[in-house]
């Protein structure tokens, strides 16, 4: 049936236990304001919402860089291929500001897939080094400057405006969230995607196209870094430097913890996108809690340890 | 929201406006006590730790206690998003007040209006936003520039020579601006140094390694203008066997230190320094604007200076402390003045 | 053969095709044809060149110099997926599955079934389940995970998916060196369908009873160049054996010692592991050879690595030379003086990029050290020793062991073992895809290692590896012991019976149906 | 014989090409200085030799990072390794403060190795969650500003004074390397790194004990991490937070461009060494030539991309 599907209990244990350790989060975050408040701001439709649209910029970033692990690499160059898709649309603004930013992702995409399949740098170095690059570049561009105009009304509108009280930033994320569900699913290029991050060398030998299929993985998660850069900058009215860099390493805990195997070849994006979940909620109920910034961290670090314990027990050397 | 009056506003001492164009607002008063919060960002260094003490320092002492019902300390970490769901989280919530540390400088346009329709004050500090509608306090950052700049010259007593300039964190408007304050006056006309400028990236080691790197090469400099980390740039000189010539640098009390140690020597130091105590006033203002008073829509913050002339020991740095403290922290016209016992009595950890 | 009947003409036809490999002469001025509806076998000793010649049929590696047509006009594929454009299907030697995908997705991985631009599932499924019922698997199912497949399972999903892409020529190199011999007969019942319906065959094997049975004719290579092509029966197998390795081989099997009742040097009581291991008891003498039988994934490789301390959970009384013990891993069953040389030496035998000297000392280089350094000069004499005792063909010993050919590869793996003087070794199909010669130095040597007073345990899928060089035969099924053969019993219709866990009558019309 | 040296024109390559790049390096800075000062400092053996001390922080860091990255593993956890050595030696302080430093290396090391031998996490998350946690504890300790933070005199003599005119800094670097090139390649330790790395199954079923090699491998890394961090408390004269901050990528990049495989199991100790001077120095002149920020950032990640891109051609997927 569906790459995903092939094992029920493997690939959905870790997607069970992050929904269980959500709602761990949301019971032990409402039973902390009812004490403290009396109220349960956690349950309400407006809070949840909120965090939602909060977590449609960290799930399309997450969505992309899934796919790139799905195929046992890393795309690194992340948060600077959003603050540049960012910058770039506002720079040129008008009808062309979410075209032109888009294609930033796209152009980035390329330059990393063509170092990894083509000139075959590990992905881990390649896009560090293009990560530098385009921060050198960005900061060149705009002068040190945050670039002085802001966002377009349509990046602001999909961003940050709602339809019939739902964010339309969720409504993004959802169609990014169904492409991902096709492509993964349904779509042969999904199941080269699966190929290549179980077994490079046999997908080439079975006749996969390998190369090109890697580059296509990088465009894909450079367009859904960029995507997100552009509504971050709809959400905030104006692209700024540094504006992706608190997006990669939640992304890739969000991928991990949602139950894809950081070497390749295995994971859902149901997962995923319950990672993303949990990374928002847990950030957010910690900061509710008034947490110190010193425990969250512990708290955060320890989460993810935790939840990758209780997953990888029983992978063994000679398996 | 704000009504826009006109000048002057309340305390002049202490609120002082930007400049002659700075607009006046004035919110609806309110009784207090008030319900106050403090949303921080980023909070993995030094400053920011001190900020957060100072902050409940402020909060505990007579005078400001008795107008404060609730405070209430968080930090949202670098995330744009996430600082703007925990301000909006306090509007929900009924605050009376947020002060802030923005993480960008833009993106606050949706939380400002929000804030106004339900008339919360919001106060940016620091990090000030690119926007006219919001009440804000801040150092002149170009000014510490200008500062830096005349005491090199006039302690040098020269028109020319070589200088060094130690630059901060590229791509932040705080060292743009600091740089292009320097500039202004270093480079007006009738002098004619040549500087050369390296990037310390605020960190004590990345600006002792470039201040090295810089002596190797030309050997001689005749004035350091240093943004943060400038203890590293002592060490490096002292490292090189460099003799001691005219600085300018920040307010970290190790620097304050080597001062005091080496002004025997001919370092003539100056510490400007960016308080973390800019906190104190920001909160200052928003209870003040609370009780219905004009305020300044921007608010200059005197630069808390201190030279090797006029340094003290257990009043402006604290020879037995932590090499990390910020020793600036005192604005004797607003009527805060702390010492380091008191904020450091406190713990940064958000408040209960 | 009447070359001017158009059917009969070459379909596949190779001219002056060369290939050179940093300073190795892969392949040189090869001419070689194939025909439709014939099986055509391609023989040679491990680093003849076989494999490179069907890479360079299936495009995955290009030639120096030379042309290659097919029905008649020229082509060369840039890559696997243009040969099988063409009608061209190889099965590769290393297996190319995808472990965490599931069998139907394996199978259609190329180019799936789709509806509406979206890959159609139940489609895939079907053609999956229709495929693997052509060659009489249907006991696979489609929806199962490749990962969790014993290798035979593997490789009949391997042909089922070359089957899937309907080939024109269909190369299978090695592509049945794991199968049990159930699953031959389907195989070959299978191929035969594909050659009378005309396809081109090109079959590689080591196994020369599978190349009799199979073969219309047969090519024979040596060190990269073709030496003779012939027709069935035209050869007897001493004579191929002759061409493929330049020598006679006397006779195939050592001759087995009388059997004296030795001291059991490994002793196993009611070991039993999960659901795999049921109550396994059995002990082992000195200089005695046992070998494991059964039909794949019985647990016999379970057995093997459980001894070896692999396994967690094991349960049961284990004593080597009388003491007790209870290895939790390779490690402590080192000390205890166990070996084990594992199924798949390219991932669990060796270091492919490390040099032969690192893969051979790797495992005792306790004992050649001196505190925690290593003792260069005696490394060296032991490797030396080593290299001659198994007589590894190499440059260098500082060379990279994937330079060497399979056979060797598998020495250096024993070698390993052997450097550590285990009194108990256990062996994982150590035969699997190597030449005839090597098999037979292979036997050769655990006879001389039995003699010595080793303890052998010996896993095999070929049974007439089994029988003509084991002293006693136990047949697993379904995780037990279910029979032990020895002497005028150790016969391939007993084996066989025992296997499939039946009387030996039934057996029997089993086997020839 | 040794595992390093089986194929030399193959391990050799990159660290010819990282040397003469820092040749080239050289050149390209003395004609720069040459034309704006009419001097040629690169040349003087002080520059040189301050350069080696700046580099000797970096290159025991990068030490511990290779024999990490020889068995296919990461340790992200340096730079709040480093800052917490540091912190928690200035504030034992007296005799102390050095053995106090270095346990916490060991720890973490030990913490790192359990997690990803024992537990089977991967290490790039595993040490990512450490390096978290690691964080938050230090901020926790030191956000109440008891401790002294200052340097003893044995730490600043050790990274700051000179003995015969010669860094004693470079000693300590000299010592480090002299036992990581023995570890390497005299003692069975460093063949079962080069094994691990190269097939952890096949090292494993040669009864080689791969979990307690990890372990030690981990804790050497912490080791190396917690020296540094101590020197460079002691250059500093104090330690203080985001101090390790500057030493996680370019101890990775030093590694990879001194030819060390990303991806574990090959690799020569002269590479790193190499590698690191490479990076000293490319750093140094790029300030030297007051670069912008900008464009070092650009120079940085084109001169790592464009090294790897030189030694990586010719590796194959099907080889
Ligand atoms: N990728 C390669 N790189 C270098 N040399 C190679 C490579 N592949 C094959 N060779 C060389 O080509 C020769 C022929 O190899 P080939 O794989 O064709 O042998 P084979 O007949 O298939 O052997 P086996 O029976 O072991 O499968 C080998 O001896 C080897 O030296
Ligand atoms: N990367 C390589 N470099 C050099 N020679 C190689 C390389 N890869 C394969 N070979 C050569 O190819 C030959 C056979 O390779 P192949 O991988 O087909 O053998 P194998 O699978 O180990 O052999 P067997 O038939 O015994 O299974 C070997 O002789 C080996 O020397
Ligand atoms: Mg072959
Ligand atoms: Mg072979």
């Amino acid at each position: 049936m569906t790459a995903a599907s092939f094992s029920l209990s493997r690939d959905d244990r870790p997607i069970l236990i992050a929904a269980v350790f959500i709602v761990v989060i949301l019971v032990a975050g409402t039973v902390y304001t009812f004490a403290r408040f009396g109220s349960a701001p956690l349950l309400s439709p407006a809070y949840l919402l909120q965090q939602l649209q909060i977590g449609a910029f960290l799930g399309i970033v997450s969505a992309g860089m899934m796919i790139v692990i799905l195929i046992a690499q890393i795309d690194l160059s992340v948060p600077w291929t959003l603050a540049a898709a960012a910058m770039m649309a506002t720079s040129v603004g008008g009808p062309l500001a979410i075209p032109v930013g888009l294609g930033v992702g796209v152009l980035v995409g390329l330059v990393n897939g063509v170092g990894v399949a083509y000139l075959r740098v590990p992905s881990m170095i390649f896009t560090l080094g293009v990560n530098a690059v385009m921060r050198g570049l960005m900061v060149a561009h705009t002068g040190g400057y945050a670039p002085q105009t802001g966002a377009t009304d349509l990046m602001r509108m999909l961003a940050g405006d709602r339809t019939l009280g739902i964010p339309n930033a969720l409504f993004v994320w959802a169609a990014v969230s169904v492409l991902v569900v096709v492509i993964l699913q349904r779509m042969s290029l999904g199941r080269y995607i699966y190929a290549i991050g179980n077994k490079e060398a046999a997908a080439y030998l079975a006749g996969v196209n390998t190369r090109r299929v890697t580059v296509v993985c990088f465009v894909l998660c450079g367009l859904a870094a960029a995507l997100a850069g552009v509504l971050l900058a709809g959400y905030s009215t104006k692209a700024y430097q540094g504006m992706g860099d608190a997006y990669l390493l939640p992304s890739i805990a969000a991928v991990v913890i949602g139950g894809t195997n950081i070497l390749g070849g295995r994971g859902r994006y149901l997962g995923t996108l319950i990672g993303v979940v949990l990374i928002v909620l847990l950030n957010s109920v910690l900061s509710i809690m008034e947490m110190p910034e010193a425990g969250r961290q512990v708290i955060y670090g320890l989460v993810i340890i935790f939840m990758l314990l209780v997953y990888g027990r029983g992978e063994r050397v000679t398996s | 929201g704000p009504k826009v009056v006109s000048g002057p506003g309340a305390d002049p001492a202490c609120f002082k406006p930007w400049s002659s164009e700075t607009k006046f607002f004035q919110w609806p008063k309110k009784a207090g006590p008030y319900r106050i919060a403090l949303v921080n960002g980023f909070v993995g260094n030094t400053w920011r730790i001190q900020m957060v003490k100072t902050a409940k320092a402020f909060a505990d002492q007579p005078g400001i206690k008795e107008n404060i019902k609730e405070f209430k300390v968080v930090s949202t970490g670098t995330d744009v998003a996430a600082q703007l769901g925990a301000m909006e989280d306090f509007i929900n919530q009924g605050f009376d007040a947020i002060v802030t540390i923005a993480v960008a400088p833009d993106g606050f346009d949706r939380i400002i209006r929000l804030a106004d329709k339900n008339n919360v004050v919001v106060v940016p500090f620091d990090n000030v936003l690119d926007t006219d509608k919001v009440m804000m306090v801040n150092e002149d950052q170009k000014e510490m520039g200008r500062m830096s700049a005349k005491w090199l010259i006039d302690e040098s007593g020269k028109k020319s020579g070589d200088i060094l300039e130690v630059r901060g964190l590229p791509g932040n408007s705080v060292d743009r601006d600091r740089h292009l304050g320097f500039r202004e006056v270093i480079e007006s006309p009738g002098n004619s140094f040549k500087i050369t400028e390296v990037v310390g990236n605020w960190d004590t080691g990345t600006s002792q390694k470039v201040t090295a790197d810089a002596l190797a090469v030309h050997g001689h400099f005749d004035g350091v203008f240093t943004q943060g980390g400038s203890d590293g740039t002592v060490q490096a000189l002292m490292a090189a066997k460099h003799p001691f010539v005219p600085m300018s640098g920040e307010g970290e009390n190790e620097y304050r230190k080597q001062i005091a140690d080496h002004a025997k020597d001919g370092l003539k130091g100056m510490s400007y320094g960016q308080s973390p105590a800019l906190v104190a006033i920001a909160t200052k203002a928003a209870i003040s604007a609370l009780q219905g008073n004009i305020m300044p829509q921007l608010i200059s913050i005197p630069i808390p200076v201190a030279t090797y002339k006029d340094l003290k020991p257990g009043t402006n740095y604290w020879p037995e402390l932590n090499a990390n403290f910020f020793a600036p922290n005192q604005f004797t016209p607003c009527g805060v003045n702390f010492t380091a016992p008191e904020i450091m009595s406190q713990s940064e950890k958000n408040t209960q | 053969m009447p070359a001017a009947d158009p059917t009969q003409s070459a379909f596949l036809e190779l001219a002056g095709i060369s290939k050179r490999y940093a300073g190795v002469r892969a392949l040189e001025g090869v001419d070689f044809a194939c025909e439709r509806g014939k099986i055509h076998a391609v023989l040679g000793e491990n680093g003849a060149g076989k494999s490179t010649l069907i890479k360079i049929i299936a495009g995955v590696v290009q030639p120096d110099s030379g042309r290659m047509r097919l029905a008649g006009s020229e082509v060369s594929f840039a890559t696997p997926s243009a040969a099988n454009a063409a009608g061209v299907v190889c099965i590769f030697q290393e297996l190319s599955l995808m472990p965490d995908l599931s069998v139907a997705d394996n199978i259609s991985i190329a180019s799936p079934p789709r509806r509406f631009g979206l890959i159609d599932a139940k489609a895939q499924r079907r053609r999956a389940e229709e495929l693997l019922s052509e060659i009489g698997c249907e006991d696979v199912n489609p929806l199962r995970r490749v990962r969790d497949l014993p290798l035979s399972r593997r490789q009949v999903v391997e042909i089922a998916k070359a089957l899937g892409k309907r080939p024109q020529l269909l190369i299978l190199d090695e592509a049945t060196s794991a199968l049990t011999s159930a699953d031959v007969e389907k195989v070959y019942a299978m191929l035969a369908r594909l050659k009378a319906e005309g396809v081109a065959i090109l079959y590689i094997s080591h196994r020369m009873h599978e190349v009799e049975a199979l073969a219309d004719r047969a090519s024979v290579f040596r060190n990269g160049r073709h030496i003779e092509t012939f027709d069935k029966g035209r050869r007897s197998t001493a004579d191929i054996i002759q061409l493929m390795i330049g020598r006679d081989i006397a006779a195939q099997y050592p001759p087995k010692p009388a059997r004296n009742a030795a001291k059991p040097v490994l002793a196993l009581e009611n070991l039993c592991w999960e659901r795999q291991l049921d109550r396994i008891s059995l002990s082992i003498g000195a200089g005695e050879i046992v070998g494991l039988g059964g039909l794949d994934g019985q647990g016999q490789k379970s057995l093997l690595l459980a001894l070896f301390g692999v396994l967690r959970g094991v349960t049961g009384r284990l004593t080597v030379a009388d003491r007790e013990v209870r290895p939790g891993s390779p490690a402590a069953a080192k000390s205890v003086g166990i070996a084990l040389v594992p199924e798949d030496r390219k991932t669990e035998g060796l270091m492919l990029p490390m040099s032969i000297a690192d893969n051979l000392a790797i495992a005792s280089l306790d004992a050649l050290s001196t505190g925690p350094f290593i003792d260069t000069g005696r490394e060296r004499t032991a490797i030396q020793r080593a290299i001659a005792r198994l007589q590894i063909k190499l440059d260098a010993a500082s060379d990279a062991v994937s330079t060497l050919s399979g056979g060797n590869q598998q020495k250096v793996v024993l070698a390993k073992w052997l450097m550590t003087d285990p009194r108990i070794i256990l062996l994982n199909d150590p035969t699997r895809g190597i030449d005839v010669g090597t098999k037979q130095e292979l036997y050769r040597l655990m006879r001389e290692l039995a003699d010595q007073g080793a303890a052998i345990l010996f896993y095999s899928t070929d049974y007439d590896e089994l029988i003509g060089c084991c002293d006693r035969v136990v047949i697993m099924y379904d995780g037990r012991i279910v029979r032990e053969l020895e002497g005028d019993d150790l016969t391939e219709t007993n084996i066989v019976a025992s296997s499939l866990n039946v009387d030996t009558d039934t057996a029997a019309g089993a086997a020839h149906a």
